[in-house]
């Protein structure tokens, strides 16, 4: 967000300095182009803007590109009233507009009068091709590497040129590949056999989608064996390297799958796991901790980068109080009853649940995405991972360990394990154990609330939230083994994997339907999951 | 007298017995009387009440395993449901060719889904009798191999309840994929007529009226009969101390077995005779949350009672009508209130608070 | 024990009564029922609709009610909770004797309530896009049918965007399937390839989508232009579009057009990345039209909030609402069979300066919308149908359903007539 | 049994699991005048070896007194023979032909091995009469407990043992309201109820008082004869008072057989005063 105003800023702050520099020649809003362009563009009519664009290549005019930028935006509207192009910023009530041709500052009354000119699909197209063809010139490599994108297969012969022309200059690397594909696109149609035969060779070591088309339609095509065996063996090559890439996506979405599981379940893995409460509200919990991210970003609605990461804090402190709070009003009430724990928690859930309803209205609230967790880690085309799921990951892994860490080498841990392990001995020894309880239940449910940061970031932010991932949670921390972090770990992760690796040749629902039974079938067999406590304490 | 024999000792379930044959006499003759008769009962509160005791039997069935045997069942609505698709799959083919497409055979949501014939498992369910023995033996079946595989290892306590909420949880994943036939998310739903009666009919909606009445009895009754037998005390030693009861010779897994099979059965009926009178079944039965509001009623009328788990569905579900009509907004908050409540401070539950000193176990 | 059997009998006693009692009482108003859920999953829709219609009422209490007497709306909760959809209709109808019933969201609680306005002959107006495949004598359905959604939106996007290659990915329940069983024919009888076709289906909610939109990205990737065509209903959505975004999937690769995804819908998304991507409606917040001013500041009026969206089902409870009015004003009562009778042929403006009117099948005419989403959440029309479009209850590209027409005006008022075999089948009133 | 086994078990669709047939043990068979054989039993939790190398003989009808300091594998040697723990190595036969590794803890408890828990367990719920009821030894099958009906001389039966155990006038009450004596009491009793060839006695007179310790000595002794009794015991005097002059008295310690013979002997054994005096 705050980057696009950025952007727009210096987007009108150029527009006003060409301006200036064009001013004592001509004023502007006689500039016959813009004059038309004007009228088009506030025409109702999608033709009339697509018009307008090839007026504005046309002409070649000195802001085109400016221009460009503005409409890509959609910074452009125009005014019902007097049908006059404006730039606005935010149409609301109060913000300024400034009028295009005479660049005065209009407030803005009636928001509803100020209409984008809205560009569809098409004409973005249009637009971004245009300004490909400046890109192939921009220093950055990525925008050089999106211009050549963008221009492969290109049909109008004029983009070609303009890549032979920018090949032999270009200097890094990738690109000069990239642009090889481009022309070998275009060579392999060509006649020139030996050409062609170079043609296929550079395609068939290209992941481009665009290289294997050309290659599949040069296939279908050509009457030339030799050739075709060629670009037949490249194909063959290049599904192979696609297949494997595939695996590696599907490991890795299992993998990021099951980080979500992990986080989900790690909460319950220690009220359920150590002290052995059935928390049936523990999804709300994780509940209330996306909440809580969804309050910061109001809070501060122009620094959501930094939202996120404060939100993490917060959401444990928040969950973590509620969870205390359950612990003391209700919970330690009914220690060693575990069933009756499970009732009164499902009580809870059902309130939170309505409570949020009440409070924050039953629609989804929006959680922005900030940037730097927006976008992929691309290796080749063909094999690319996404950013928010890598931190995920990353950011589960961080709260596993941290976990680990506080049970096993603090004081808090100690006594914990020692509660969990012999109640009434943990008591003689001068442990506080009704105090450990507290913390180690508010423990549990903050890192419930952690986990609803991070689920924030991939789905939706409703009083249905809970509810998606309680039984899953459980799932997970049985499968693990009760009374065992690593075992969580550890199920989530396989769980994770096993429902990804299933899910292409069984279909989502069933490969879920699949992971249930088997977690059935496998309590039967290890009734106290991957990793059981032993000796006398499991017994009971 | 051996019937008397069975509640002899057990005031609460006299006066259930009691209170159900009073239902089953004056229900139907005041929803006879002139609409505008004060006392008059309209159908559509029969059907209501009606609804009620199939759920009233729905909780015995569950107290009967989770009070006498120790076992909280998280995923009983699996059987409950699973009577009542079997029930819905009868009346499916009942309609025959009043469906929209009036097609002979196929039920309409098969029809449009191209479907060119019966799936197999839908046959012979035209037959009533047939669709009877299916109500009892699928869920009975169901639970004898679940229960065969989890008794055995000796799953207990909170890791059966969690598996037996997985058991649940699987099944209504599966019955919402329309590829199973069993109409997806939609369920099954615009029968017409059971046994040719219209189910549209007064006459029918009375008659399913007593016939719920009557299988609630009948349900109290064995359940009676099974807890006063040896096998009853046997289910108590096995509740309150597992090893000892193995110690004296017993095989408690075979135990627990039968009676939560004979407790599947009984919520099998339940949800067969509750299809018909609310008119539709959907995978949404199988919802694990559906399954712990279950329980829910048993713990607030009291485990252990029998007579306590009607009253609490009675009860619950009663208050779940008159809040969504009256105070929408705040139906989980109570429903929730209720829940912690109970736990905290009736941990018998209503019967509790009306039980005498020694309890009846 | 004495307490205990009281409070039994009490308990089946005090409900027998109060029932008993409120049946008797009548009423000096025209009660018109409000049948939408207020809690559980569905709750985070129908809310709105059920203050859409708290509104309209008011409304025209201001003006006057209608035959002179004040409309009452009695709302109650079905709990998204399918059998009580039934449970509570029948209420409405035979405790609260309510004039006409609006109500209802996903095809579950239709079909669930279905049975219930039939066997009692009440009216029940559905404001909501459905699969079609239905004509009731009691329903009136003025949400879309799926030529008065799916089929324009193809075409869209065959003719201007010049796709060839097509997902259509859905939310596994009867909408979508039937959606897309009809495009899916409908696509072939254009001459698209069965290997250009991708069909995916998703359980409710689902929330993991990483695979699919990997696979959606791939199948794009080879050479001829692709679209999603989603049905995804619901919670799934903002997963879905989220994962669009992060995969980086823009809308000048791969557009998305989404029948179920409106202005509310995207009020619980960040829509920065998915700008371009389209949906298709009879009805768009953002559309320039006094009708549709009026109504959106009435609204933010009601409901005292200048942020709060107005969306399809809206409008089409509007429809519906003011076509109910002006049936009971024509036929003088508030019967239900003389509405029937009357409302077939009314004509209403809709929001989007045309007009409505309620064909004998039961639907309405609509005009379809092609809308881009924009930065803001709001849609930008790119494209509609030159005239409205007549709402086809039984589709054409089905099997089952080919020969078979709906007409409820005498003397054929038939909800499903086959051509070919002469028979109507289904609900018959005879 | 193995996880493989088992899961070819599930498997396989018509297996018979083994808990749907009763299984039916060999008739006891005690012409060796031998009623139990441990031999080379070991068995490990987490690798601390709570049994190693443990050979022990019960003879028919002997009155066997076991002790050992905490931890020397008393409790988990009865949890070997009653079928709750398996050990790793070893054999455990009961009289030539029954092995008892093979059996799962009913098997055995019908097999006529009775066992009292360190910790009174009797069913707290049920009255005292009917935790006596549970006891015998007839009914097992889940059928045959549904309709079975007392009959006269069974009911004798337990009116006579609750005379034994002195508990007439507690009858109908709930075993749970007993007090800590009587529920040991109560849980002797229903070893009686089913005449068990062998009893395994753990700790049967902590929290009792002395004449209520002396009448539980007379009533042990009165016992064997006609049944084995294996007593597992702290308390010394008892021991003693039980062992008398010509008993075999066993000394456990960390998990196996540290002295064997009469009190005296065992008491004047050099590693067993190391063991309880010394280090």
């Amino acid at each position: 967000m705050k980057s696009r105003i950025k952007h727009l800023m210096c987007a009108l702050g150029l527009l006003v300095l060409l301006l200036c520099a064009v001013q004592p020649a001509f004023a502007k809003s006689d500039d016959p182009v813009l004059l038309e362009l004007q009228t088009l563009l506030v025409s109702s009519n999608n033709q009339d803007r697509t018009k307008a664009i090839e007026l504005l290549t046309q002409s070649q005019h000195e802001l085109a590109f400016d221009i460009y930028g503005l409409l890509l935006e959609g910074k452009f509207f125009f005014n019902r009233t007097d049908n006059q192009l404006y730039l606005v910023d935010r149409a609301e009530a109060g913000q300024s507009a400034l009028h295009f041709l005479d660049e005065r500052d209009v407030t803005i009354e009636r928001p509803r009068d100020f209409r984008r000119v809205a560009l569809n699909n098409a004409q973005r197209t249009q637009i971004r091709r245009v300004m490909a063809q400046t890109g192939l010139t921009a220093d950055s490599n990525k925008i050089r590497m999106k211009a050549v994108r963008q221009m492969m297969g290109d049909p109008d012969p004029e983009a070609l040129s303009l890549i032979r022309a920018a090949y032999t200059s270009e200097t890094n690397g990738k690109v000069r590949e990239l642009m090889a594909v481009a022309i070998a696109i275009d060579t392999v149609t060509q006649t020139d056999e030996a050409a062609q035969r170079d043609a296929i060779d550079t395609l068939s070591t290209s992941l481009e989608p665009r290289a294997r088309n050309a290659l599949n339609q040069f296939v279908s095509q050509t009457d030339n064996a030799s050739l075709k065996e060629l670009a037949e063996k490249g194909l063959i090559g290049i599904e192979q390297k696609i297949k494997f890439y595939k695996g590696l996506e599907t490991v890795y979405f299992g993998l990021s799958l099951g980080s979500v599981l992990v986080l989900a379940a790690i909460g319950l893995a220690i009220t359920f796991g150590v002290m052995g409460v059935i928390n049936m509200a523990h999804g709300e919990l994780i509940m209330i901790g996306a909440y809580t991210t969804f309050v910061i970003q109001q809070l501060m609605p122009n620094h959501i980068g930094l939202s996120v990461l404060v939100a993490i804090p917060a959401a444990f402190v928040v969950s973590g109080l509620v969870g205390i709070a359950i612990e003391r009003g209700v919970i330690r009430f009914l220690y060693g009853r575990p069933l009756e724990t499970l009732l009164a928690t499902f009580g809870i859930s059902l309130v939170l649940q309505q409570a949020v309803r009440t409070i924050f209205s039953p629609l989804n609230k929006t959680v922005e995405t900030p940037s730097w967790m927006s976008g992929m880690l691309e290796f080749n085309p063909v094999f690319a991972i996404t950013l928010n799921r890598l931190y995920i990951i990353i950011f589960c892994l961080l709260v596993f360990f941290a976990l680990l860490m506080i049970l096993k080498r603090t004081a808090l841990g100690l006594q914990v394990r020692a509660v969990s392990q012999n109640r009434a001995m943990a008591r003689a020894m001068g442990v506080r154990s009704e105090r450990v309880d507290m913390m180690t239940f508010g423990l549990g449910s903050g890192v419930a609330g952690i986990a609803g940061v991070a689920l924030s970031q991939i789905t939706n932010v409703g009083p249905n939230l809970g509810q998606a991932y309680i039984i899953d949670s459980f799932m997970v921390v049985v499968f693990g083994g009760v009374g065992n972090i690593w075992g969580t770990l550890v199920a989530g992760m396989t769980l994770g994997v096993a429902n990804k690796i299933m899910e292409p040749w069984a279909g989502a629902v069933l490969a879920k339907i699949l992971v249930l039974v088997f977690i059935i079938l496998f309590i039967q067999k290890k009734p106290r999951g991957l990793f059981p406590q032993r000796g006398r304490a499991a017994e009971g | 007298m051996m019937l008397w024999n069975l509640i002899k000792e057990d005031r609460g379930g006299q006066i259930l017995l009691l209170l159900l044959a009073i239902a089953i006499i004056a229900v139907p003759m005041l929803n006879a009387l002139p609409p505008d008769h004060a006392l008059h009962i309209p159908t559509y509160t029969v059907a209501l009440l009606g609804k009620y005791l199939t759920l009233a039997l729905l909780a015995l069935s569950v107290d009967l395993v989770w009070g006498y045997l120790g076992i909280l069942t998280l995923g009983h609505g699996a059987f409950f449901a699973l009577g009542g698709y079997v029930m819905g799959m009868y009346l499916m083919r009942q309609i025959g060719e009043r469906g929209v497409y009036g097609h002979p055979e196929l039920p309409d949501f098969m029809v449009f889904l191209n479907w060119d014939s019966l799936p197999w498992y839908w046959t012979g369910l035209d037959q009533f009798w047939f669709a009877a023995i299916l109500i009892i033996l699928v869920p009975g079946l169901l639970a004898f191999i679940f229960g065969a595989l989890a008794f055995r290892s000796r799953v207990s306590g909170v890791y059966l309840s969690i598996i037996t909420q997985a058991l649940t949880f699987a099944l209504m994943l599966a019955f919402f994929r329309n590829e199973m036939g069993f109409g997806g998310n939609n369920g099954l739903t615009d029968f017409k007529d059971i046994l040719g009666f219209s189910l549209q009919a007064r006459e029918t909606k009375v008659g399913l009226f007593v016939a719920s009445a009557v299988a609630l009895a009948l349900g109290y009754l064995i359940s009676r009969a099974v807890i006063q037998s040896r096998l009853g005390k046997v289910c108590v030693a096995v509740r309150d101390a597992e090893s000892r009861a193995r110690f004296l010779g017993y095989r408690v897994e075979n135990v627990k077995l039968w009676v939560f099979t004979l407790s599947a059965m009984i919520a099998g009926v339940a949800g067969a005779l509750y299809v018909p009178q609310v008119g539709i079944i959907n995978p949404n039965e199988f919802s694990p949350l559906n399954s712990i509001e279950i329980v829910v009623w048993v713990a607030v009328g009291g485990r252990a009672t029998l007579y306590g788990a009607v009253a609490g569905a009675l009860f619950i579900n009663y208050a779940k009508t008159w809040f969504t009509t009256e105070l929408p907004d705040v139906w989980l908050f109570a429903l929730g209130a209720i829940f912690v409540l109970v736990t905290l401070f009736l941990p018998k539950g209503i019967a509790g608070l009306f039980r005498r000193k020694e309890a009846s176990a | 024990m004495k307490q205990m059997n009281k409070k039994l009998a009490t308990a089946t006693c005090a409900l027998a009564l109060s029932i008993a009692a409120i049946t008797a009482q009548a009423s000096d108003t025209i009660k018109v029922g409000v049948l939408h859920s207020l809690s559980g999953t569905m709750a985070i829709s129908e809310t709105t609709l059920k203050d859409t219609m708290l509104m309209l009422i008011e409304e025209q209490n201001k003006q006057g009610g209608v035959l002179g007497k004040q409309l009452e709306a009695v709302v109650v909760d079905p709990a998204s909770d399918w059998p009580l959809f039934a449970e509570r209709a029948r209420e409405l109808l035979e405790r609260d004797k309510v004039a006409a019933i609006f109500g209802a969201w996903t095809s579950v609680s239709r079909k669930s309530v279905l049975p219930v306005v039939e066997e009692l002959n009440g009216l029940l107006f559905y404001p909501v896009q459905y699969e079609g495949e239905e004509s009731s004598k009691n329903v009136f359905y003025t949400g879309a049918a799926p030529n008065q959604q799916a089929i324009p939106a193809v075409d869209y996007l065959m003719n201007e965007l010049g796709i060839e290659r097509w997902v259509l990915a859905g939310t596994d329940y009867v909408y979508p399937r039937t959606t897309n069983r009809i495009l899916e024919a409908y696509l072939k009888s254009k001459g698209v390839a069965e290997a250009d076709i991708m069909i995916n289906y998703t359980p409710f909610g689902h929330s993991d989508w990483q695979t699919i939109v990997s696979d959606v990205r791939r199948f794009g990737g080879e050479g001829k232009k692709t679209a999603v065509v989603s049905t995804i209903n619901g919670d799934a959505n903002v997963p879905f579009y989220r994962e669009l975004g992060a995969q980086g999937v823009s809308a000048e690769d791969i557009p998305v057009i989404a029948f179920s995804v409106g202005e509310e819908e995207l009020s619980g998304i960040d829509t920065a990345p998915l700008v371009g991507h389209l949906a298709a409606w009879n009805y768009f917040m953002s559309i320039d039209t006094e009708a549709n001013d009026e109504f959106i500041d009435t609204w933010h009026a009601f409901t005292g909030d200048t942020n709060r969206v107005t969306n399809d089902p809206m409008e089409a409870h509007y429809i519906g609402f003011n076509m109910w009015v002006e049936a009971v004003t024509k036929a003088g009562t508030t019967d239900p069979s003389a509405v029937q009778e009357a409302i077939i042929g009314v004509t209403v403006p809709n929001l989007t300066g045309g007009y409505a009117a309620m064909m004998p099948n039961h639907h309405i005419t609509k005009p379809v919308f092609i809308g881009e989403i924009q930065s803001d959440g709001q849609f930008e029309v790119v494209w509609q149908t030159p005239s409205t479009v007549v709402g086809d209850a039984w589709s054409d590209f089905l099997e089952g359903s080919k020969d078979i027409i709906s007409d409820w005006r005498k003397p054929l008022s038939c909800g499903n007539y086959n051509v070919v075999t002469k028979t109507c089948s289904g609900q018959n009133f005879e | 049994m193995s996880q493989a086994r088992l899961l070819d078990e599930i498997k396989d669709k018509n297996h018979v699991f083994s808990f749907m047939h009763t299984q039916q043990a060999p008739t006891l068979n005690v012409s060796k005048n031998v009623l139990l054989y441990l031999e080379g039993l070991s068995v490990s939790f987490d690798g601390f070896k709570a049994i190693n190398n443990l050979n022990l003989y019960i003879n028919d009808g002997e009155l066997r007194c076991i002790i050992g300091p905490n931890g020397a594998g008393k409790t988990t040697m009865m949890d070997i023979i009653t079928g709750k723990t398996k050990p790793d190595t070893g054999s455990a036969w009961f009289g030539q032909t029954i092995n008892l590794l093979e059996m799962d803890e009913p098997a055995i408890a019908q097999a006529g091995i009775g066992r009292k828990f360190q910790k009174p367990t009797v069913f707290e719920f049920l009255s005292v009469r009917d935790n006596l009821l549970l006891s015998m030894p007839e009914e097992r099958k889940v059928f045959s407990i549904l309709t079975a009906r007392l009959t006269g001389e069974q009911s004798d039966r337990i009116d006579e043992v609750l005379e034994i155990i002195g508990l007439k006038e507690q009858t109908l009450l709930q075993a749970g309201s007993l007090s800590h004596g009587q529920k040991q009491w109560l849980e002797i009793g229903m070893l009686l109820m089913q005449r068990p060839r062998l009893l395994l006695v753990d700790e049967p007179v902590a929290g009792m008082t002395h004449q209520e310790m002396d009448r539980t000595a007379e009533l042990l002794i009165s016992l064997s004869g006609k049944h084995s009794v294996v007593v597992v015991e702290h308390d010394m005097d008892f021991v003693r008072h039980l062992a008398g002059k010509d008993r075999t008295v066993t000394v456990l310690h960390q998990g196996s057989v540290l002295a064997e013979g009469s009190m005296d002997q065992v008491q004047n054994n050099r590693k067993v005063i190391e063991v309880y005096l010394g280090e």
